[in-house]
């Protein structure tokens, strides 16, 4: 199974996705002996992190070396674990805010330039803490905060300013939500982490399935169901245009041969006209092939093998042999759902995406008709988010929108004559 | 046969999960001779072999039928009985999400409860991986054992009776490993120092606590950090089906022209016969209105409200479109009633949620547990 | 101000709204010398709770007497204000639910029969805790279940069994959820109380202002206006039939008289033509109607009266002249508000409603478009409601679902030539 | 002016509020001689005296415009800068729902913070009810005092500088008799027991504590069970604002068309000479995304995320209606763009939310105060 690729411990030429105290993402590779760049929050040697385990947090220090850390926020104020190793410091603080005026940045006597000369004089953690403490001497009214308000000004201000990054391997999770708050949410129609779970759920992806696939977020669909079958089943992959576009797999471990073992693509047209669409090429007999020369004959067995896959994949569309079918497309489902159906075994569920609800209520519509389909439903699923600061807990404030909705139903055959009427009481 | 296993055709001995309706999924286990009954008629196992999973079958005399469903976790949960606590797709299908259960993770799960959750954990690792579930109510565990091995989960999983709280996770010599952990007990953070044992000691271990309080979330976080768990994240999930359903395009245009109508038989003077007549159908109106009320009163049962399911068709006054508004309507907006998407009308698309809806099931507390690797000791990557 | 109705004291003749331990709600109307009867929850003379105040709860007694309460659930276990008043119930329970078996109703030795017939036998409270009683010991494995459940099972049962109930006034709220939870959601488009109060604030309801209504509940969103003005304004009404549908103050504290002072129907088609529906009546000359005879003026000075009304209220329409607008109809809002909003003075405020937001949309398609009307929004709100018993805080596991949805906007006199690029930035 | 009376014309003197776009709303106090300048260009305050509210005005050259709109407590609130503290419109309006603020009502409010809610109340309440506000920030108060007068609020409410936690309500000798009551403050349970002295004892009183945290909300409920007020409940209100979007139909059928196109081109064998061009298209638009991302990645600041706001505009792959199916489009579906809504196109009418949501305020904790009347002492009504 060589499409398996569970990270366990940082490996050089890795993809991965770093996280910083901010809580932005970047994804970078592992190239040995090279040195990564983040920004003002410096550089390190990739040498330096090969060999933890992923989710390892550090600093980093001077000269591109770096120091594992516990959690990225250790030493921090919004977590708990290590309220002891909080840095003392010792601010005056009043009992409420009374004192305090609204001005905003006016408060703040230390400029932006000041702050820029301190970062590049100065390498380490040490330097976040000194611009802090510069920071906080240069607040017109820090003392007339309470000590709540101070707290929080501190973890606001040491997020941005403390040098430090958690590698993160390159799970479906991971690099969705690296996608869907730190690039553009439309890059992949809205999806959220949990409607992607929904999705998951809902078709029964499993090791060993075989899967109808529509995928138009440039391949994180394809990319969680690979993860998730780990090298058992196969995918079948629609397409719209003369090839899938799978821009997403460029940054990932996934090498070409280990996605061409586990997805076939197969174009609309393919689809819909399976028999028209098989090669017409016919095998040589075996003893011309024997007397090729090396080269072509290389040739000739690689153009065998993708006739063979292209027919393999045909002959499951024309055996109405998938095991589900995901649906991830802006092309109207209402279109082309009620065509695919046919071409999944009985009792074998779909998940179809929408980012909207509105376009997936029409399809609903016309499923609740089809006797070919049981249980259509419409679900949404929204995750809320909190903070667990001991004594403030709250949900966050704010979250991103959107997330989608997802329609999912069972594939039946109908018999001939059955009354309609009683079957949804 | 294997829930986790999809297979195409019926034979003696299967599981298979009888549709019946919308709100009701039976399972039962095929057995020559044997006989389902249902309130639309009964249908003998006999029938069922051989037939392709997802087949219809009609009773003798054709009027019932039910259709025959390859079990999956998440058939398996909607067909347990309600009363008993269930994780939910919405909530599972997160949690195996965000703690990446994939092919070949290594899971931990207390209590083991329905074991509705234990199915979906089952089918993510497949063969490859292994499931640890324990469960300290005896009749429980006695239960699912038996239910995990008739879906062909024993493979895949071990049940272990036990309180995880006082006793630990350590099974006899078996190293555990575990990658993934889910704990849905009363008080996780009697269980939570008990896993640093049962953990896998080379690479990233989620964890996932389930309560439905407040106060139990803030002990778990307390417990998590103090056991050396970081990235503590409680969250909650909001689930919502929506159904779609049709309402009528009324247009203010028709209400005027009905106005005007009755507006032109008042000067016509043939207003006062259907003016009684009126009086007479709104009296009625009212009284049929008041019985409805009373009728419901009765319902109520003094005090206790009977939730009315949703499901209930809607009725809507007759509002003809354009090229049937010669037919006769009549001028006070009494038509005939009119089912809800009936032709000859127009339509909204619209989406609702079902009269009562799930709030709440559980928080959910994240965290991870990454072991701090050496790989530089001395300098040099070991 | 005749159209004033704050409860404040439980007076005859007010119409009232009880709520029982169960939480179901019943409309009932003070009569002197009158009963009421609960069903099984028992019988009471309206003399006996006349003169506490509204928000009051009462035990029922024996002969018809009742209780004053400090509160419906006191005593009860969900209630944390009177722990210290928890019958001393003693039983056995179990540190977890390990042997308790999921049989349900099995558990249970004490027959339906066996409680009705205790149930006749006694009245007052007692007769609950006597049955409570009974149960716990017919409950095969009571003591089986954790404190927790056992708590749980007490506080399901004394909510069954416990006669009690609370007097609270008909103020919108109550009424509202009376409807929407123990009668029928769609009765009042499935309005909820926090989508009745978006409607109110958006449109800026407010006492003095004069507003133009559409109202398919029945009259609950009159109701609301009345209760906010409490008589100062005046509510235009639209209606399309020939007389508004306000079924709903049948059961109220309003007069015909104290309506008519506030509400001025007028028909779709008088809207729409507020010209050709103006009475051609010509009052006569003084001494003409000094002369008449007493019953023949009075019936004239009534017919001026009404004149004198509609025409006031068509001089309204006319003169662009109001104040707002609140929208509650299930007439396609798309074919109707456009026409509306020239008759609103500039920069006031709209809210439309509708239980379905695909209704919404299309209007807000239209209005993004139109240059009379500045941020049009579709605003969705849900409350959530918690247990707060010490130590188990979390939200409801369930809620009625739906709800609706508001767009509202405001009113602005565009000019001519205005560029419209840069409008919406 | 008072900001709780609509008035029609604009005079010196007034409150305006400017509507500059969607997100800019600028409140003005008009003086003759006076000029406002914004962005869009300067507008004398002279040129909008006279006027009606609601109009729209131009600058001189005809450019830039705005609207002039008559404040009410919702527009205030939204022309306050957003750091400010602000209970918004889904919050105030179903406090004003369940507490049951009406004309005639009695309110007392601590704190006043920005004073938005305080409008909120005093619109409700009208010229025969009374608020009382209390803040204790003196900088606060003295900026809440002035705009009340400015907006015309004297007459309804007193506005006091005070810690109510330490110091009570009683404001002189006035009678307050409250008879609803907003806790905005970072300790309600300080100053629950004061309310004692200033609640109505002759009917029932609401109360409601607006706290973030759930600690907050469980100290709250404590005191408020032991002050003597019963039904307590704790809520929250999740708000949605939703944007009506158009998106694209689009049609498998186009789709199936646009490969046989391709495939018949192929056969044609003109094929080739399309794939170079393509390749080269490809690798162009690879280079394109990549600058792209690199561009993103500059933008966000070496690891700081600025967050997009939504409004920008979607692009469209043209897809054209049946109508247009024969102009010549590009088989490789790399047509021009559309954009969102264009005419010739098919659209569905979808809803969104904004990119970023608010998903929480605070916990709004009711809770009623009934004084336990004795009508009937010695059996007779008093």
């Amino acid at each position: 199974m060589s499409s398996v690729h569970r990270q366990e411990v940082i490996g050089y030429d890795d993809w991965a996705i770093l996280t910083l105290p901010s809580s932005a993402t970047k994804i970078i590779q592992m190239r040995r002996g090279g040195t990564i760049s983040l920004g003002k929050f410096g550089v390190f040697k990739v040498d330096n992190i090969v060999g933890y385990a992923y989710g390892q947090s550090f600093e980093v220090l001077e000269d591109k070396e770096v120091q594992p850390m516990k959690s990225i926020s250790y030493g921090m104020e919004d977590n708990s674990e290590s309220r002891e190793a909080t840095p003392g410091l010792d601010f005056q603080s009043s009992e409420d805010n009374r004192d305090l005026l609204d001005r905003g940045s006016e408060n703040q006597k230390i400029t932006a330039e000041e702050i820029e000369k301190m970062k590049k004089e100065g390498s380490g953690n040490e330097v976040a803490n000194k611009i802090i403490e510069k920071i906080i001497q240069g607040h017109g009214s820090f003392d007339k905060k309470t000590i709540y308000s101070q707290e929080k000004y501190l973890t606001r201000k040491q997020k941005k300013f403390t040098r430090r990054f958690t590698v993160n391997s390159l799970t479906t999770s991971n690099l969705l939500n690296h996608i869907r708050k730190d690039r553009d949410p439309e890059r992949i129609l809205g999806l959220s982490e949990e409607t992607l779970g929904l999705i998951m759920s809902h078709a029964n992806v499993m090791p060993g399935g075989n899967y109808l696939v529509m995928d138009e977020t440039g391949g994180l669909i394809v990319y969680s169901m690979l993860e998730r079958m780990q090298g058992n089943g196969s995918i079948t992959l629609l397409h719209e245009n003369d090839q899938p576009k799978l821009a997403l797999f460029r940054h990932t471990n996934y090498t070409e041969e280990e996605l061409s073992e586990m997805v076939k693509p197969i174009s609309l047209l393919e689809f819909i006209d399976p028999k028209g669409s098989r090669s017409s090429f016919v095998p040589l007999p075996e003893e011309v092939v024997d007397g090729m020369s090396e080269m072509r004959k290389t040739r000739y067995l690689r153009r065998v093998k993708r006739v063979r896959q292209v027919n393999a994949t045909l002959d499951m569309v024309e055996g109405n042999s998938f095991d589900g079918l995901v649906y991830v497309s802006t092309i109207n489902p209402v279109t082309f759902v009620p065509d695919i159906i046919d071409r999944l075994k009985g009792s074998r569920s779909f998940s179809i995406y929408s980012q909207y609800k509105e376009v997936l209520l029409g399809l609903n519509h016309i499923l609740l008709r089809d006797k070919r389909v049981l249980l259509p439903n419409i679900y949404e699923s929204r995750v809320r988010k909190f903070q667990t600061i001991p004594g403030k807990v709250h949900p966050l404030m704010t979250s991103i929108g959107g997330g989608g909705y997802v329609m999912s139903g069972i594939k039946v055959f109908p018999k001939e004559g059955a009354v309609a009427s009683g079957r949804r009481s | 046969m294997s829930i986790i296993q999809y297979k195409d055709i019926i034979e003696e001995g299967d599981l298979v999960l009888i549709y019946i309706n919308r709100s009701q999924l039976k399972p039962i286990t095929i057995r020559k001779g044997d006989v389902l009954n249902t309130r639309f008629g009964s249908f003998p196992h006999d029938s069922m072999i051989g037939l392709s999973y997802g087949s219809q079958i009609l009773t003798s005399k054709g009027r019932g039928f039910v259709y025959l469903l390859h079990p999956t976790p998440e058939l398996w949960t909607l067909s347990l009985p309600h009363r008993t606590q269930i994780v939910y797709t919405p909530d599972s299908s997160y949690i195996l999400q965000k703690l990446d259960v994939v092919a070949g993770s290594r899971v931990i799960e207390a209590g083991t409860g329905s074991g509705s959750f234990t199915h979906a954990f089952a089918r993510n690792i497949g063969e490859t991986g292994k499931l640890f579930t324990y469960e300290f109510h005896e009749a429980r565990y006695i239960q699912a054992k038996k239910e995990f091995s008739e879906h062909g989960l024993d493979k895949v999983l071990t049940c272990t009776h036990r309180d995880v709280c006082k006793d630990g996770f350590v099974v006899g010599k078996e190293q555990i490993n575990g990658d993934a952990v889910f704990l849905d007990l009363p008080a996780p953070w009697e269980a939570i120092p008990h896993l640093e044992k049962v953990i896998a000691k080379d690479r990233r271990v989620g964890i996932c606590c389930f309560s439905p309080c407040v106060e139990q979330v803030m002990k778990t976080v307390e417990a998590l950090n103090e056991n050396g768990w970081t990235k503590v994240e409680m969250t909650e999930v909001s689930a919502l089906t929506w159904e779609s359903r049709k309402e009528m395009v009324r247009e203010v245009g028709d209400a005027i022209k009905r106005l005007k109508d009755v507006k032109r038989r008042q000067r016509e003077g043939i207003e006062q016969l259907k003016k009684l007549k009126k009086k007479e159908e709104e009296e009625r109106e009212e009284e049929e209105e008041e019985e409805e009320e009373e009728e419901e009163e009765k319902k109520k049962k003094d005090g206790e409200i009977e939730v009315e399911h949703a499901s209930k068709k809607r009725k809507y006054e007759k509002q003809p479109k354009e090229k049937d508004r010669d037919r006769g309507y009549n001028p006070f907006g009494k038509g005939r009633r009119v089912a809800e998407g009936e032709e000859d009308f127009e339509w909204f698309d619209v989406s609702k949620n079902e009269r009562e809806i799930k709030t709440h099931t559980s928080y959910l507390t994240f965290a991870v547990f990454v072991p701090q690797l050496t790989p530089r000791e001395n300098g040099e990557i070991k």
